[in-house]
């Protein structure tokens, strides 16, 4: 409650009610394509989480970039995607707000499977050309991450080069025409055999940063809050089934996405040889989102001059208030306590 | 007649003959996990069409070597594909899925499929109809006005060639649901062309046909009904495929935003998890598909044509 | 739009004091076409005098068939869409019954030589539309049925009655001027104009359309002041009241044809007045060498072909 | 594909032994069109004899003028149409010089009525083109500037040396069969066909291209064998040296023309022969009733509107 | 003549009186942090542009009130937009950046965008003509030769539909550069409709013509090269500008993959930053490109129509 405090508290002390309002309201959430991102989120759909907990929730599908723009235009509730549009949209004045994380980093940097060179210092991406997945914000912090240690990102050093299509990259990349390519997690797992292989991640070199998260609307946070946390208290226990049932979630996974089993495995849990990279934490982690607003500024994406703070727009009393009241009904379980201590090393 | 089973006959079954001894005996080099029955199943799907279509043209008296051809050429494509994915594996894995697995697809996702199908067609359709008709009365009117013509033929230059989906932000905050703002990309796609043909159409109309008209003492609202819109009718008509074109390109884009369902989602979906054995299938879907509509619009062009 | 024009109730005709229907006055008209060379430099186009129509004057009183005659480009089709109204003269003014001409109006009906009817109507629809448009613009008050019944009326007189479901593309050249005509009768209205209706149609044709123009016009309750242009002598003899032959946008030559009604092709061989006016036409066409725009014969080796295009060919 | 066409040099003709160059026998030469419904089925056109064109024998020696005359629909443009190999006989055979036709070959050249030049290129490419063709095809042996050179000399000669940059659209449409006309002459065929080549000019050009057919004609190095298909009984009696008459896709008169040349229109005032047959013809055009498509006049009330229409019309 | 500069004209200069006004006077409820004067150049342009447009229509002595009927809508817009974004903020915050913002971009950022004209523009030309030429000229072939009409035409009918992005990682295999996929994404999206419009206009060739041709005993190549081009010539001219628009569209789709420059490039990065007033800044460069290449088309087309 805090950090709500300070966002609106000065102005308009009055309007601290909303926190004790609107459960049991239909809220209306977007989410885009197939995937399996929102692994937590799915389960608790598909196992009935939501409607135990009391949550009216409908799924909508949407583009990633059209999400916001319903966000803020009040046609959506919340989304499941996308720090960067949460970013943008601040920065530019508009009323988006975080309140809960969806996945943790999950970029994985692929080569040739001759690619030979050490990959351990900025000085070694020296010369490379390197092909980037646009959406991928591991790339936009791997870009900072080099600009920080001294290389010219605008072609000195390294090229980048933007594809919307993950597998044109990649074939540019067997082609020679790359030397490396960005791309989400579990890529490089289907290219196994293509002659592909994961060389490095992103998180190795700048530590953890948010990918998507969980976005909702000004009017949502100010009339449905309590149908808010009743969506997190169900989407966590997703989180739970998730980590500790694989052969329950695997089989909801395949079914939902209409991929392969060995593929879902991978993604999710990872496997003997593939590390997968992503974590999808609800966790709204406010730190790494702040530093991640930062990050856009330094790469230029946001203006540097930017009136809008992003502390006014990362809510975390809905993600407490959920996972005080699994404290409470678990009081033993371990995760709901490696949770708890996390929230305060991620967002105090 | 003898001709339509000649050599060009033989030398197709004989084809097709190596393709299903490939496909049954040749030792796979690829790991496929799924039976190849849905392949033959396919490929006497293909069969079939092509007996039945040789068998319309002897009907009709006409020959054509069109449908011996295709079918060549299929079934060498079918060969070529299936050796080198399947069988010998010297095609780039993931981009050349095995056709086996492809048409595998579309037996274990047929309800997904069908249900994309319908749901890609009706958006199609909606926008495709509301487009046309747009574009249509919007063209005539303004093309017909001298002062609407001056004034809006320029301003629908620059806008046509601009993407509908750059449009896309702005029309899911006017409109209702994300349906519409699908359904408007399409529509979008089919309105300029239609509007700029129908305003140059209109502008130009005969000046017999206008003096004509003008002798008869016709005034603008029966002109536009009753002269102008039967008059270009048969161009409407004719462009009715191209048109069709347009929004199929347009269904790809419209249906990242908002749809849930729908063959452009499924092959962008497939091409999220870099799952192509799912996007040939869904271009092989798209394909079907469209030839089916086209079939369709071709009879629409045939049936209300009175006069040329 | 035709203030001059009396509305009248089908079949039975008000007669406007002073019982001039149908008069066409044509006072010193004149008509130059905005020609693209011109649109640079207006005031050019009169100083060269390439005016389509030059001070015509001609009055058509009521109920006279006049046949406009003479060479292509010499202004006969410009001059009827004057009176048609689908012109406005340069200089001068057109009237019919005292009053100027505005516009095209409905007491005035045009047969064209090409695109006279709407492909996309059958025979009967393109005529029930021209009635329609009559008697709606006109207020005459005519039911649906009554507009069909007059429409299948006067596709039975051209002898069309039986293809009168057919689309214009489905008929010939000859049955579509039928079709046309029957229109324009059955629009009742006071002048009908025709531009070489049977310009494009073969010589057995054109002579059963002329036996047909001339009996309709004959039998109608009252004689329809008409306007004929042609190309063809003969055509004007046996259907002219009066004939005007037509030379670089003058009337050159305005002669009354004195040859007792019904007339046939006999008329050449025995009577000397149509003789004698088909003679002198006949030079005024052949003799009347200026003007002409197909020069150069053989022989005259590349002389005689004209700098100037006819006007339309330069058109963008 | 002219197997009997002697290959030429330009300008030096090599008769062919036997002497006969441009004979052309048309031997008992039936043509049925395949119609739209006779694709169901094939054998019933036959029962009801559509063809149009009925086992016609025609023999045209070396160097004649024939002009073939008839009703529209009689079947004269499918007899040229068989005669420049555009179309194949159903039965019987059409000969040149003893061989049969296989195909359109460049010892015929053919004036259309319409589209007889080529819209984008210029009057005078119209005519190198044909010229260039000729040349190639036959072997001749021309250089580019020869050709250029023939094609304006035959420009020159129909009046068109002035004209010659000028593209088809920028010319009258007597214009344009001058240049047609030029294209068929510098060709250097041995047969020329023409298929109603003034239909759709005026008199007065009409009249003049005629003069210029019958100049050209006379004065080449050797007459040439012209085949003229019109429906102007007088521009027959005019040019030719024989006419036939047509009817229902039958020869049904077949006539000497015995009337010295250089003719001008006095013939038929002063030439008994020319003025005999001339009678005879438009007796034969006008009492000439049944298959006539133009039936109906007035009075017959619906009467006589034939039940098929023209082949063309019925086709997709 | 007059009327040139009667009311409507006073009237288009009172908006842009207004505009300037509330530009510069009405005091900014939205944070916008660069200067209006960028916006006010671009207004001037427009003005400029205006009144040439009118200087050129009293040249020819032309009439037209399209240029003020334009014009008066655009004041209108802008103050509208001004308004509504700016002055009053009651526009969506981010889809609708201020005008201010928007100009600003032009001159902020005018070497990267004139960097992505030109790159865009030579891609754009590069697929446009290529399509274009592959389309005619392989669209005579299969129309003339009735054999391979029949086997292609069919066969262009299902793949026309099928957007040419899907075959992206195909095109990147097969080609040498990613310019060159990204070419050839162009080239696909103009090859089709005129191959397929092509073809119908070959085999439907007029009879007469056909006829003409035969009698001079002209073969194959003189045929496709001296009567079909040229015949198809006007077609292919008129069709120019509906073909550019399709290449404009794909556009943005060819430079999705490997491009680090151009027009499409500079809106779909902004777009995924959403920064709208790039976006718009990009849409409007579009605009002025289209508007461009379409004058230079025309002029193309008049310029080698030398027969109608
Ligand atoms: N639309 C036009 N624009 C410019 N000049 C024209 C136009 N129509 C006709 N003319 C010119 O005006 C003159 C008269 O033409 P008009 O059509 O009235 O002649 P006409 O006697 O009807 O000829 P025809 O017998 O060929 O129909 C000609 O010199 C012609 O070239
Ligand atoms: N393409 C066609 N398909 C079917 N029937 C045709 C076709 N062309 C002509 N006919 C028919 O063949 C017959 C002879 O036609 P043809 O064109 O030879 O006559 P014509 O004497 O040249 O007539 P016209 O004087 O009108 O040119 C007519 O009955 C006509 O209807
Ligand atoms: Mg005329
Ligand atoms: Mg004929």
């Amino acid at each position: 409650p805090q950090a709500q405090m300070k966002d609106d508290g000065a102005a308009d002390e009055a309007s601290q009610d909303y926190l004790t309002q609107g459960k049991g309201e239909h809220l209306v959430c977007g989410v885009t394509g197939k995937l399996i991102k929102i692994a937590p989120a799915i389960v608790a759909d598909k196992l009935g989480y939501f409607e135990e907990e009391g949550c009216d929730v409908e799924f909508q599908q949407i583009a990633l970039n059209d999400a916001m723009t319903a966000l803020t235009s009040n046609q959506l509730d919340m989304d499941l995607f996308g720090v960067v549009p949460a970013c943008t949209y601040v920065s530019q004045g508009a009323k988006a707000y975080i309140f809960g994380g969806t996945i943790l980093n999950g970029s994985e940097i692929c080569a040739l499977d001759s690619f030979d060179r050490e990959l351990k210092a900025a000085e070694d991406f020296k010369g490379l050309r390197i092909g980037v997945n646009r959406p991928e914000t591991g790339q936009m912090v791997f870009k900072e991450w080099l600009q920080e240690e001294g290389l010219d990102i605008d072609g000195g050093d390294v090229t980048f080069t933007y594809f919307d299509n993950d597998q044109g990259g990649f074939e540019a990349v067997k082609k020679g025409e790359f030397d490396l390519y960005i791309a989400n997690n579990a890529q490089g797992f289907v290219q196994r055999g293509n002659g592909i292989k994961v060389v490095a991640t992103v998180k190795q070199y700048a530590g953890d940063y948010p990918c998507c998260r969980q976005n909702c609307s000004d009017q949502a946070l100010h009339e449905k809050y309590l149908s808010l946390v009743d969506f997190e208290t169900a989407l966590l226990r997703g989180y739970k089934t998730y980590k500790q049932e694989p052969d329950t979630v695997i089989p909801l996974l395949v079914d939902y996405s209409g991929q392969e089993e060995g593929y879902v495995r991978a993604a999710m849990y990872g496997t003997d040889d593939y590390d997968n990279v992503m974590d999808p934490s609800p966790d709204p982690n406010r730190n790494a989102v702040l530093k991640f607003y930062d990050t856009l500024k330094n790469i230029g994406e946001i203006d540097k001059a930017t009136v809008y703070s992003m502390d006014d727009y990362v809510v975390t009393s809905i993600y407490r208030t959920a996972l005080d009241t699994l404290l409470e009904r678990e009081p033993d379980e371990q995760l709901w306590k490696d949770l708890d201590q996390a929230y305060a090393k991620n967002n105090e | 007649m003898r001709r339509l089973f000649g050599k060009e006959f033989a030398f197709a079954h004989v084809l097709l003959a190596s393709l299903v001894l490939v496909v049954t005996c040749m030792p796979n080099q690829r790991m496929v996990t799924v039976s190849y029955y849905p392949l033959l199943a396919g490929l006497a799907v293909i069969e079939v069409l092509y007996l039945l279509r040789l068998a319309a043209l002897r009907r009709r008296g006409a020959f054509s070597t069109g449908p011996t051809d295709i079918v060549v050429l299929v079934w060498a494509l079918f060969i070529a594909w299936d050796v080198c994915a399947t069988k010998l594996d010297i095609a780039p894995t993931v981009i050349v899925p095995a056709p086996e697995a492809v048409f595998n697809v579309f037996f274990a996702q047929a309800d997904v499929i069908g249900a994309d199908i319908v749901s890609s067609v009706t958006l199609l359709v909606m926008g495709y109809v509301g487009g046309l008709a747009l574009g249509v009365v919007l063209g005539i009117v303004c093309g017909w006005i001298p002062r609407l013509r001056a004034m809006f033929f320029p301003i629908a230059n620059v806008l046509a060639p601009i993407p509908p989906t750059v449009f896309a932000p702005y029309l899911i905050v006017l409109l209702p649901t994300f349906r519409t703002a699908s359904c408007f990309i399409i529509l979008l796609g089919v309105f300029w062309p239609q509007f700029l043909n129908m305003v140059v159409r209109t502008s130009s109309l005969d000046a017999q046909l206008l003096d004509n008209a003008r002798t008869l003492g016709v005034r603008t609202f029966t002109m536009i009904t009753r002269i102008i819109l039967p008059y270009v009718l048969p161009e409407v008509l004719k462009g009715l495929r191209v048109s069709l074109t347009t929004a199929f390109l347009m269904l790809t884009f419209a249906e990242m935003l908002g749809a849930s369902s729908g063959i452009g989602y499924f092959i962008s979906n497939a091409n999220n998890y870099a799952n192509y054995t799912n996007v040939v299938a869904g271009i092989i879907v798209c394909g079907v598909v469209v030839t089916v509509l086209s079939f369709a619009t071709a009879w629409v062009q045939r049936r209300f044509t009175t006069w040329r | 739009m035709d203030a001059g024009a009396p509305a009248s109730a089908f079949g039975v005709r008000k007669r406007k004091r002073g019982g001039r229907v149908g008069k066409i006055d044509i006072e010193d008209v004149s008509f130059a076409y905005e020609d693209v060379a011109a649109g640079s430099r207006p005031s050019a186009a009169g100083a060269a005098d390439d005016r389509a129509l030059r001070d015509v004057a001609l009055e058509v009183p009521d109920g006279q068939f006049l046949c406009v005659i003479g060479h292509s480009g010499s202004g006969k089709t410009t001059l009827l869409r004057l009176v048609a109204g689908l012109s406005r003269p340069s200089a001068g003014t057109v009237r019919i019954d005292g009053a100027p001409v505005e516009g095209p109006g409905l007491d005035r009906a045009v047969v064209f030589q090409n695109y006279a009817l709407f492909p996309w109507m059958s025979a009967l629809r393109n005529v029930e539309f021209g009635v329609e448009q009559a008697n709606k613009e006109l207020r005459r008050g005519l039911t649906k049925a009554q507009v069909s019944a007059v429409a299948r009326d006067y596709l039975d007189r051209v002898g069309m009655g039986a293809a009168a479901g057919r689309y214009p593309y489905q008929l010939s050249g000859g049955m579509r001027q039928r079709v046309a005509i029957a229109r324009a009768l059955a629009m009742d209205a006071d002048i009908l104009l025709f531009d070489e209706p049977f310009g494009a149609l073969d010589v057995k044709t054109r002579c059963s359309l002329q036996k047909l123009v001339d009996a309709l016009w004959r039998s109608g309750e009252r004689r329809k002041t008409v306007v004929f242009v042609t190309h063809d002598i003969n055509e004007a003899i046996l259907l002219a009241d009066r004939v005007v032959f037509m030379r670089r946008g003058e009337v050159v030559a305005d002669r009354a044809v004195d040859v007792p009604r019904p007339r046939s092709s006999a008329i050449f061989a025995h009577d000397a007045c149509a003789r004698a006016l088909k003679d002198e036409l006949t030079d005024l066409f052949y003799l009347d060498g200026e003007g002409d725009e197909e020069g150069g014969a053989f022989g005259e080796a590349g002389a005689g072909v004209p700098g100037a295009l006819p006007g339309k060919a330069v058109l963008p």
